[in-house]
């Protein structure tokens, strides 16, 4: 039985480089099943076999240890990094001009309800009060990846996305973008927890792939793919 | 004998009237009933047969009851024995006539003997949809001997048929009738049709 | 909770509904008339968008009416129309996602029918058009109920679809479907029980609502 | 790209498909006969599940068939069936989710048959089970077919209730539908259009030779 | 004069054969066909209503073709003019009584001379499945009527009716064709439906 890795959608990108780097150090095969965090969470809480979570917060994670199903309390293994993405033209070093502009028609974010980089690129907005402004150009995505969808197809003009959307492996020619600066949301925290689940099933694989999140080569696979690394 | 003791209410608010038939028929012959359009003959085979309930009332055969209102006692339709050659045929449109029979009898020299009664072995592979009026009237006539019913109920069963193809038909099937001695009870607008003095009638009328 | 999401999914199945009473009769009739290869390749090509999973037929509806794009632009210069993240668009999408839905039923109601009734018809001169109206439908009347319940429900749970190609604005494609999905994702299961039990409720009502209507009107004092 | 999910999709749908006609041809025919208000509010809540999004619809069901549950300790106790994130659960949620697309256009279909065709057959002694089967079943040939590539097509696409409940696990869950969502997903376009691709091949194929089986065998010479 | 000239092939595979008819019938008169079950009789009738269309030859009233092979003509069913009384009645099962005749004709006072005629009158109100055998089979015979065609081809129209009710219909029905002058063309096994001698006889055989 391979090891069941649950991953919030926005990693799904950083995941693979994981899984291929752990099975190299330790020769242990994962399996990632990928997922919107929300939805993760409630399956864990009816019983789906997954042994680690990595999730697109720490609310979630939080969510499960105080329901008794975490081994440990949850731990940050990523911070997220917001950025201003698109094809349109315009100088993206003033972005924040540029959004309230004529040619900028829609802006795709996440949901900010049920998303981490929509919850933190609707902060961003109020920041830098474009939120009045720019309100009519939004569209929503249910996820961070249909905001990538949006952008990729160029049904959007400009989306907030993470930086990790850059390392996708289809072809990213005509994008420009700009990070959004941290101070204008709430940082993104990423938590991964080690489930109850993985002491069942007897084997260690699961907490040496948790370790191994906090490893040298797993930060460096983390930090370039478009996170932060937590301290 | 067949003691017919019944009443039922037909139809509603628009011209509604009320069924009653009180008479016997007697077993192991033929009798015709005969009345106006609409004075009550199909629903009165059908309450025979059992696919119609009367309102009221009684009906036995010999002694053996079939219905009764008081005790709230209907006897299957199933278990009655009956043939029934609809007026509208109620031919199955997924089955080619032999099918239809087959799913009468497993007997397969009386199937063909009953094809050849019918002078319908050169249509035994066709649907209903395939046969003309009359050929669609003849399969109905077969399949409800295919049971070798005791009584067979005939809801005018030869409307569509020429003179001469009738004659050889009625004639044949009296044969049938003495040797499996078959209670026939017929509908009909035309006189004598099995022939003069070979059959009781029954008028049925308003009451 | 809001109520905005609601009225906004009963009008878009409204809608859609009434678009697919208007064409999926018509193409059910005709799908159900004299068969050749033709009307089977059309007739597969109508069951299609049913296999994709909604979220991925809206990807590709997404891109089809993409404002970069040849039909996108067209569309935008003639008619000065926009697909993506507008309401018209949900009802497009919603029509191409439930059609096999309402012309399926249909035809097999279609083909059910007598080909006398028809010819009766048109013995007392009436045009194909007037059999078609005057005889032939009415006595489908089932089948056009059935279908279009299916249709209307159907397009309220819709969601796949309407996500992606709508982009869940507030007011104009923020439908119920997704206010309870969104409710779900937040595990604010309150909030979510509630918004499935007024769908819940909504439909009980119109399907008993349907099946009054559609009971027989002819009862035969036999039975 | 996997050919895996290709497979467990297939299956799923096949089986689910099996199953559905097992059941929704006799819920059917008992919804056809005699109308009462208790049917008619059995046929509303068939209709139900369709109304909610479908991953809505899986999360219910999650929750219902939850081992932590009254119902999923009793079915693990005494069947030792676990319904959440398996094969089994995956059929169970698809049957109740396409119930109402086997279910309708089969009810409307034997409310289409004639009276007189039953009672034809229940005077030559047969039983109302040897009737259904030799009789009404067959004649409502046209509408099984079409009820079935419904519910097989439906249940190839699928998403959302098998995603809540299955949980996307490799060779067990992950059906071709998850795997497409999760190509669009990831941006891997190529990988979602071929797996669009076989999807619409095997539907078409599937369609096109169904309605090829239900091509009415009785041709009148005179059309 | 009606002008047939026609051939059809009829039947596949099981006991198909060749339909040929070569005759004229007179106009503003009753034409009766007869012959034995299955020889074509409806498919003639059906041939000239244009509802089934001959493998060869020319159909014509008078002057003016109706179906002609050779030109590839036929004209439009709707187009004839003929009222069609079927073998099987085929009415609207979604139509009372007096739906039926409303869809053939506005004429409030024809109308109810109809339901006259057909002594249909106290089932207006009535679906085709409320009503007894005799009573559909005369408003298959009043829908017909409810065009004033000048054809009217009537395919065994009255077969389910008993010989009083019968009688009573024809003797209206032969005033109402000499009215509208029409061209009635009867398929029936019976001889001389309409009375003596008032009747052209054409006898359909095989060839
Ligand atoms: N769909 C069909 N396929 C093959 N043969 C057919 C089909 N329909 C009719 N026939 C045959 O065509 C012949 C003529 O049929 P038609 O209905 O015209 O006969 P008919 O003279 O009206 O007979 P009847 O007096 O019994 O009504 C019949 O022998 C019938 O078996
Ligand atoms: N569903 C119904 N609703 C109301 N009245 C009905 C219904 N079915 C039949 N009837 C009436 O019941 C009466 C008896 O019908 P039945 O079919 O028994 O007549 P019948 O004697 O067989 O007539 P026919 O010789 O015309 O076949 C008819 O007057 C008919 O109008
Ligand atoms: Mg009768
Ligand atoms: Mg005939």
């Amino acid at each position: 039985q391979k090891l069941r890795i649950a991953v919030a959608a926005n990693a799904q990108g950083v995941i693979k480089k994981l899984q291929a780097d752990f099975r190299k150090r330790t020769g242990i095969e994962t399996e990632a099943i990928t997922g919107a965090s929300g939805k993760l969470t409630a399956q864990i809480m009816n019983g789906a076999p997954y042994e680690v979570f990595l999730s697109a917060d720490n609310e979630f994670p939080k969510k499960l240890y105080s329901e008794g199903l975490g081994v440990a309390k949850p731990k940050i293994y990523a911070l997220g990094s917001l950025i201003v993405c698109g094809f349109a033209g315009g100088d993206f070093k003033k972005w924040q001009t540029m959004l309230a502009t004529e040619g900028v028609k829609t802006i795709a974010i996440a949901n900010p309800k049920t998303a981490p980089y929509g919850k933190a690129a609707a902060e961003a907005l109020k920041y830098y009060g474009l939120d009045n402004k720019v309100n009519k150009k939004l569209v929503f995505g249910e996820s961070i990846a249909q905001v990538n969808n949006y952008l990729q197809t160029k049904v959007a003009d400009i989306a907030f996305t993470t930086e990790s959307f850059l390392y996708e492996k289809t072809g990213k020619s005509g994008f420009q973008w700009a990070r959004v600066e941290a101070k204008s949301y709430n940082v993104i925290e990423q938590g991964v927890i080690l489930l109850k689940s993985s002491e069942k099933s007897g084997n260690s694989h699961a907490k040496k792939f948790y370790d191994y999140l906090s490893s040298a080569s797993a930060r460096k696979i983390i930090s370039n793919n478009g996170y932060h690394l937590p301290k | 004998m067949i003691n017919i003791n019944i009443e039922k209410q037909i139809g509603g608010r628009y011209g509604g009237f009320r069924l009653k038939v009180d008479t016997a028929f007697r077993l192991n012959t033929i009798t015709q009933i005969s009345g106006p359009s609409g004075i009550g003959k199909t629903t009165l085979l059908k309450i025979i047969a059992g696919l119609t309930t009367p309102d009221n009332g009684t009906l036995s055969v010999d002694e053996e009851v079939w219905f009764d209102k008081e005790k709230q006692f209907s006897k299957r339709v199933q278990e009655r024995e009956v043939g029934f050659v609809f007026q509208d045929y109620a031919l199955f449109s997924n089955m080619t006539v032999e099918q239809h029979l087959k799913f009468g009898t497993n007997d397969a020299s009386y199937m063909s003997s009953l094809l050849e009664l019918g002078e319908m072995n050169q249509f035994r592979k066709r649907y209903p949809k395939q046969l003309s009026g009359g050929q669609q009237q003849r399969l109905a006539i077969l399949r409800a001997l295919s049971t070798k019913p005791r009584f067979l109920l005939l809801d005018e069963p030869f409307t569509a048929l020429d003179s001469e193809l009738k004659l050889r038909i009625t004639t044949r099937l009296k044969s049938l009738f003495e040797e499996q001695k078959t209670t026939v009870i017929l509908v009909s607008h035309l006189p004598n049709e099995f022939g003069k003095g070979d059959c009781h009638v029954f008028a049925l009328s308003g009451s | 909770m809001e109520m905005e999401p609601i009225w906004l999914s009963i009008k878009l199945a409204t809608i859609t509904t009434i678009f697919l009473l208007f064409i999926g009769i018509p193409v059910a009739y005709w799908l159900s008339r004299k068969q050749n290869i033709f009307k089977l390749i059309i007739e597969a090509f109508i069951t299609m968008p049913l296999v994709l999973p909604p979220s991925v037929l809206g990807f590709y509806l997404l891109i089809a009416f993409s404002p970069n794009n040849a039909f996108g632009i067209w569309l935008h210069q003639h008619f000065n129309l926009q697909l993506v993240f507008s309401f018209k668009g949900l009802i497009l999408a919603s029509i191409i996602y439930s059609l096999p839905f309402m012309v399926s039923p249909l035809k097999a109601a279609f083909s059910h029918l007598p080909k006398s009734m028809s010819e009766a018809s048109y013995v007392m001169g009436k045009s194909k058009m007037k059999t078609f109206f005057y005889v032939l439908l009415p006595n489908i009347k089932p089948a056009v109920f059935t279908a279009a319940v299916l249709t209307f429900a159907h397009t309220l749970g819709e969601f796949g679809v309407v996500l992606m190609i709508g982009g869940n604005i507030p007011g104009e494609t923020k439908v119920a479907s997704i206010a309870i999905y969104d409710a779900v994702e937040t595990l604010d299961y309150s909030a979510a029980n509630a918004y499935a039990l007024i769908l819940f409720a909504i439909t009980f009502i119109i399907v008993i609502g349907v099946f009054v209507l559609n009971r027989n009107a002819v009862k035969s004092p036999f039975e």
